[in-house]
């Protein structure tokens, strides 16, 4: 098996392994954005690597610039409301998140 | 040599994303993503995706990486809080040992299954541009990439506006 | 005939992008009292566009209305961007009418953001109309994503810390199953070069994926980003957490249609189109995952306090038996599954609407607060005592029909007993309705409460005019299910 | 006469149907259509159904054989009739005993609450028991014989609308017998390949027919009050109106019961004389006669101890048909006429002493014999033709069962002699008690108002009476209607006249003679005439058995009541746990895990996410179980 796309393919596990790691791990907001970011990475890389397999990378360039638009208004709106919840809170702790349960 | 740069790049990627994980100083961490983005769009461009590349390092290491400094700015507070940083290193201590589990196991998985993935050429969409592609084959993505747009839009003027009774 | 069918695509997506334009042209100022209208209109509009779409189908018989280019840049595709065959209709259909029944909801409540919430609504019926439209995986995604974006914009819409909290929670999850999603794709993308519906279909119907692997892969993540979508349990934690926090009209579309697009129509789509044959273990998968959701969105329920939060958990019990009937992959499954579909908009849109009428007339939604309502407010015990027959699929009430098909397919796909868990959870059903309507509309009045009256307007309108389908419906379902089934359109 | 055996027999025979079984419903339902006030006109309609019916009766009695079919429910099954030797004989014979009892009551029940609705159940008893017998399809005749469970029922809630022990006890017993002859009956026509009850011959009593034969043999001693199913009618006599107790338990349900035995012997099944059915069948007759006749023996009331003698004389007839010898059959179903008439005679009589003195209970009456002659003269008759005293009627017929258990077998005989001796001896007892010795009146009843029974209840009594002595002086009469019932069985015998064996007459002279010298023992020894038993009542050993059958220790109701009670009390135990999983431990588990859940969820994100996993985790399981 060629060397490069198991590398990205490991990469690419790694860096989702890493983000969800730490998704569940952090307990802060903007952190816990970030590693919503290095999943998204992780996707890029694995789109790109669909795209070498099959010999065009045109069509991935386009799904990767796509998914960096959305990427980065997801981010946005996830700053905003956790600047806002910073507002309401005093800080940035998930574990305040839980006015709502049950 | 092309392929040995891109493993290299790759293993940094691994590196910077564990260290955005474990660093404790917020703005650090950003940064660090800044530079997995950084790489990453070196990745694209060595595996010929150069517009892929350019909207990687532009917008991803370069606009998300402001608004993460902003939004780390406008949320840090006078208060230096040791005791949260210090917990938050406690709580991902265990992410190497637990990514060299997932490697190894990747590793196990795919030598006992045969996982086997080759690339091939194809010859669909040989002689096109990509502005051909992106603009012309993805009219509907590009159309759900202005919507997008204008939904960020409209997300930022909800919630970045000061109320006004405050 | 082409142009016709072309133009109702245009229809679609072009009304609410009209309104967005003309709206944010003339500015706040001038256009906040008409907001309301414009909304019930785009509602409307695509409502009855739907059913056009769905006439003109049954007219020329047709599969499907195609539509292939927005602009020309002269180097042609033959490919589609956009479809519509009967399930989308069918769908687009949900979509106007709780679009429609929001709006009213947002008048009735007099919603202090008027401008931004019907800003924000329309780019959300954008991107569901969009779920309903794309004939391509990544497209979906992309619609999923704005979908998804405007409705935590929503829920965030008042800024209160509850909002945010449901919000931000949905926003993670939401993201995680968009990476998920995201990653089956370019796994599938690997096998086929391509994402088109038709393209994957091809490819799993003859078997031939060069590494068989990497589809168990694809279909995993798929899978498991779908379901986080849909609220199956156990990757339903974010789904009550927004319903609740929702503002009440926002509270109306979320529960009504948006989680249902934003997943649930997607494994619609992959069990109708894609024949999965030697993947049927993807049906067994969301078998179990549908039977779960049943059993323990009902089981949850009961216990809530809240109205919304118990309508969320119902949400996510009924959202399973969806997913059970499209998991069968047969005719008469999904014929109920999307059928579900449209009863589940229906009366759980209903519900909500009650709960805004609770809300705006008493201030809460704890139904430990509440308590015999039935006499002040009769539109909306009536109503909700409608559509919650219809919910527990009791007889001639359109949620009998779906759910009567989808045991049967059921019992056919999987056996008695994953049929006979499907009806005993129903009896489920019929408990934490029960102990919702006994604490909200039956009794005596709680002191506190003897003042309020009947919500007018806009809510009392919605729920009167919902309640009028789920009881038609209902009653000329089988006539329905005939025509339907008769042109081949499901 | 011949008008009406004309009008009978034309056309279809369809005037059968609607003269002897719908004419006696349509009556019942206009009698209980008329008002209580008018009791006359109750009772003019009651009697005209009677008298009819009597009338009728006679023209069938004349008419030639017949069949007749209409085509009712399908499947075979029709509303078949047949009039032939067998239904001829048994309608006059039910339609005469009917007649006497029916003019009885109207006399007996006047003033009485319960009269109208008495004439409703009496009729629609008779429709019933007509169409009974009339039947000639097994479906047909288990409708008419499962419809008397109604009026059964009916006469026996009239007098004691509180109290329905009997009627149910009647009702559980009877509908048992009826349950197991239904069965019965589907077995011989799936053995016989027929419903038509003239179509079914001698199927072999073996196999599927020997379980059918049981089954029907059950249905038919339970109407005729054998044991097992004999425990309710000591009860009734207690507690339902006299009329009744001489209609039901002591002629009506015995022809029924009797009848349909017969049937079952004689054409249905080939039952061979000493073959073990044919034991079995003796065993039940020769137990029931015993048993009941010991009973008999100590009982101080008469309507009791007369019950007692009901169930006891069916055990003649069912012992003497059992032999399957035609002397047997012959005799019991002599017997069973006779029966009819000296057991109504007695049943009527004990009603004239109830009407006057307001109690038939022997402690509280005696010697009544000055103030009512005519009443005392009718019970004598009937009670020396129960005793077997010649020449009246009783004798002839006890003869001839005499020689068909000595044929069978010298035990059958023996205990019918011992049987013999106790009827005897009761009867001397209550003869003695109630009409002879020192005058005994309850305390409210004043010496001067007892006096003999008016005309319409006289009338039948006396008219019985002189039948026990025309049937027994003149017993080829009865005789010549019964022996060609029997057919080619009979083989030309003929058992009219003087009985054949001496030596069975004197030895049943003996026994009466021994009777008698045992009444005059006990008389002597107690010096009172209800107490001549006395010394074999309290004779060690007996004492302690009849004090437990007194208390119903051996009633074969009460044994199965008490394991029905604990069924019954098992059930409920079942019963309220699972109600108990239902409304409590279901509820409570469902809240238990609901709540469980929603304590489980905190509302903490990071908590979904590992859910979310654990979901994935649980796909790769089984993706990587099932691929």
């Amino acid at each position: 098996m060629n060397t490069l796309t198991m590398a990205m393919l490991v990469t690419a596990f790694l860096l989702i392994v890493t983000g969800l790691f730490m998704l569940v791990r952090t307990n802060n907001l903007i952190r816990i954005i970030i590693a919503v970011e290095i999943v998204m990475k992780a996707i890029t890389l694995l789109l790109i690597l669909a795209g070498y397999i099959n010999g065009s990378e045109l069509l991935p360039q386009a799904f990767i610039v796509t998914v960096i638009v959305i990427e980065v208004v997801v981010a946005v709106v996830a700053a905003g409301i956790a600047i806002r919840i910073y507002r309401h809170n005093g800080d940035l702790d998930i574990r305040k998140l839980n006015r709502l349960n049950g | 040599m092309n392929e040995t740069i891109l493993l290299i790049c790759l293993a940094f990627i691994v590196i910077a994303a564990i260290a955005c994980a474990m660093f404790r100083s917020m703005l650090k961490c950003a940064v660090s993503l800044a530079v997995v983005s950084a790489l990453l769009a070196c990745v694209l461009y060595l595996m010929g995706a150069t517009w892929a590349a350019l909207f990687e390092l532009s917008v991803c290491a370069g606009l998300v990486t402001v608004v993460f400094a902003s939004a780390i700015s406008l949320t840090s507070t006078s208060r230096h809080q040791p005791e949260n940083e210090e917990e938050h290193r406690k709580r991902v201590a265990g992410l190497p040992f637990i990514l060299i589990a997932t490697g190894m196991m990747l590793m196990v998985v795919i030598a006992a299954t045969g996982f086997h993935i080759e690339p091939q050429a194809n010859a669909a969409l040989v002689g096109l541009s990509f502005k051909d592609v992106l603009w012309n084959m993805r009219q509907a993505d590009v159309l759900g990439q202005i919507i997008v747009i204008l939904a960020g839009a409209f997300a930022v003027a909800i919630l970045f506006k000061e109320s006004d009774k405050a | 005939m082409s142009a016709s069918f072309t133009s109702l695509i245009y229809t679609y997506i072009g009304f609410p992008l009209l309104a967005i334009v003309v709206l944010n042209l003339i500015g706040k100022k001038h256009m906040e009292k008409f907001c309301a209208p414009i909304g019930c209109a785009v509602g409307v509009v695509q409502a009855v566009t739907s059913v056009i779409t769905m006439l003109l189908l049954l007219q020329y018989n047709k599969a499907a209305v195609n539509f292939s280019q927005f602009w020309d840049m002269s180097v042609s595709t033959e490919a589609a961007y956009f479809s519509v065959d009967a399930i989308s209709a069918i769908v687009l259909f949900c979509i106007g009418m709780v679009t429609a029944a929001s709006f009213l909801t947002a008048a009735g409540m007099r919603e202090e953001k008027m401008f931004n919430y019907t800003n924000v609504m329309l780019i959300l019926v954008l991107g569901m109309s969009g779920i309903a439209l794309v004939t391509d995986l990544f497209s979906l995604y992309v619609f999923l994503e704005i979908t998804g974006i405007a409705s935590f914009v929503l829920i965030a819409l008042h800024r209160d810390i509850i909002g945010l909290e449901g919000s931000f929670k949905y926003l993670v999850m939401s993201a995680v199953a968009s990476a998920f999603i995201l990653a089956g794709l370019s796994f599938i993308y690997m096998e086929t070069g391509s994402l088109r519906y038709d393209a994957v279909a091809e490819m799993l119907a003859g078997n031939t994926a060069a590494e068989p692997m990497l589809i168990w892969l694809a279909f995993l993540f798929l899978i498991a980003g779908f379901s986080i979508k849909s609220g199956i349990v156990p990757f339903h934690g974010w789904l009550p957490d927004a319903y609740q926090s929702a503002p009440a009209p926002v509270s109306v579309v979320l529960g009504g249609i948006v989680t249902k697009m934003a997943g649930v129509y997607a494994i619609i789509r992959i069990m109708s189109d894609f024949l999965l044959g030697t993947y049927s273990v993807i049906n067994l998968a969301f078998m179990l995952l549908g039977l779960l959701s049943i059993v323990m969105g009902a089981l949850a329920a009961i216990a809530q306090g809240d109205f919304k939060r118990i309508l969320a958990y119902s949400s996510i019990s009924q959202i399973g038996y969806i997913v059970l009937g499209a998991s069968t992959g047969s005719m008469i499954g999904l014929i109920g599954a999307v059928l579900h579909f449209f009863n589940h908009a229906t009366f759980k849109t209903t519900l909500f609407v009650n709960s805004a009428a609770v809300e705006r007339q008493t201030g809460t939604t704890e139904i430990e607060r509440l308590g015999g309502l039935q006499k002040q407010m009769p539109v909306t015990g009536v109503s909700s005592v409608l559509a919650f027959l219809s919910t527990a699929g009791i007889p001639p009430l359109a949620g009998f029909w779906s759910k009567l098909l989808i045991i049967i397919a059921a019992w056919q796909a999987g056996g008695p007993l994953i049929a006979g868990i499907a009806l005993v959870a129903s009896i489920l059903t019929a408990a934490y309705f029960l102990r919702l309507q006994r604490k909200v509309f039956f009794g005596p009045v709680e002191e506190h409460l003897s003042t309020v009256k009947e919500a007018r307007g806009g809510i009392a309108v919605s729920a009167v005019a919902l309640s009028a389908v789920t009881v038609v419906v209902g009653l000329l379902f089988p006539v329905l299910l005939q025509i339907l089934q008769a042109q081949g359109l499901l | 006469m011949n008008g009406i055996s004309a009008f009978l027999t034309v056309g279809s025979g369809m005037n059968l149907l609607y003269v002897m079984i719908l004419l006696p419903f349509v009556l019942a339902l206009l009698c209980l259509a008329i008002p209580k006030q008018s009791y006359a006109a109750k009772a003019g309609v009651f009697v005209l159904a009677v008298v009819a019916n009597l009338i009728f009766a006679f023209g069938v009695f004349r008419a030639p054989d017949a069949t007749m079919l209409i085509p009712w429910a399908g499947f075979e099954i029709n509303l078949a009739l047949r009039i032939y030797d067998f239904s001829r004989f048994i309608v006059i014979a039910a339609a005469i005993i009917v007649f006497l009892v029916g003019l009885y009551s109207v006399s007996f029940l006047r003033r009485k609450e319960y009269a109208g609705q008495f004439f409703f159940y009496y009729l629609l008893t008779l429709a019933l028991a007509n169409g009974a017998f009339l039947a000639n399809n097994f479906v047909v005749m288990l409708f008419f014989w499962e419809g008397l469970l109604v009026s059964l029922f009916g006469m026996l809630v009239l007098v004691n609308k509180d109290n329905v022990r009997t009627a149910v006890k009647a009702i559980v017993l009877s509908g048992t017998a009826d349950l197991l002859l239904m069965l019965g009956i589907a077995m011989t026509c799936m053995h016989a390949g027929t419903m038509m009850m003239d179509a079914v011959n001698d199927l072999s009593v073996s196999g599927i027919g020997a379980v059918g034969f049981l089954c029907m043999l059950a249905g038919a001693i339970g109407k005729a009050g054998s044991m097992p199913f004999h425990s309710w009618i000591p009860d009734a006599a207690n507690d339902a109106p006299l009329p009744f107790m001489a209609l039901l338990p002591a002629a009506l349900e015995k022809m029924l019961g009797i009848y349909l035995l017969t049937r079952i012997v004689l054409d249905f099944y080939d039952l061979q004389p000493g073959s073990t059915m044919s034991l079995v069948v003796m065993i039940i007759g020769a137990v029931t006669l015993f048993f009941a006749v010991s009973m008999a023996l100590i009982q101080k009331d008469m309507k009791r101890l007369l019950s007692f003698h009901a169930i006891s004389q069916v055990g003649y007839m069912i012992l003497g048909i059992g032999t399957a010898l035609p002397v047997g059959i012959v005799g019991g179903l002599f017997h069973m006429v006779n029966n009819a008439l000296y057991k109504c005679c007695l049943f009527l009589s004990a009603g004239a002493i109830e009407r006057a003195t307001g109690t038939t209970d022997l402690k509280r009456v005696g010697g009544l014999g000055k103030m009512m002659p005519l009443t005392g003269l009718c019970f004598i008759i009937a009670a020396l033709s129960i005793a077997g005293v010649p020449p009246f009627n009783g004798f002839f017929s006890k003869e001839l069962v005499f020689d068909a258990a000595i044929e069978s077998h010298t035990v059958f005989y023996v205990i019918a002699v011992v049987g013999a001796f106790m009827t005897a001896a009761s009867f001397l007892k209550l003869g003695h008690a109630a009409f002879f010795g020192p005058t005994k009146l309850p305390d409210d009843v004043k010496k001067e108002d007892v006096r003999e029974a008016p005309a319409a209840m006289l009338l039948p009594m006396v008219v019985l009476a002189a039948a026990c002595v025309v049937f027994g002086v003149w017993n080829r009469l009865p005789l010549d209607m019964i022996q060609p019932l029997l057919g080619d069985t009979l083989a030309g015998q003929d058992f009219a006249g003087w009985p054949h064996s001496m030596t069975l007459v004197l030895i049943s002279l003996a026994v009466l003679l021994l009777a008698i010298i045992n009444h005059i023992i006990g008389y002597r020894m107690t010096g009172e005439g209800i107490k001549a038993v006395d010394h074999i009542h309290y004779a060690p050993g007996l004492r302690q058995l009849y004090h437990c059958a007194e208390q119903h220790y051996f009633d074969p109701f009460d044994i199965l009541m008490v394991f029905v009670r604990i069924y019954a009390w098992l059930c409920y135990c079942i019963d309220r746990a699972i109600n108990w999983i239902y409304d409590v431990l279901l509820v409570r588990l469902t809240s238990f895990f609901s709540q469980s859940l929603k304590n489980f969820n905190t509302g903490d994100v990071a908590g979904y996410m590992v859910r979310s996993f654990i979901g994935l985790a649980f796909l790769v399981l089984l993706f990587v179980l099932l691929i």
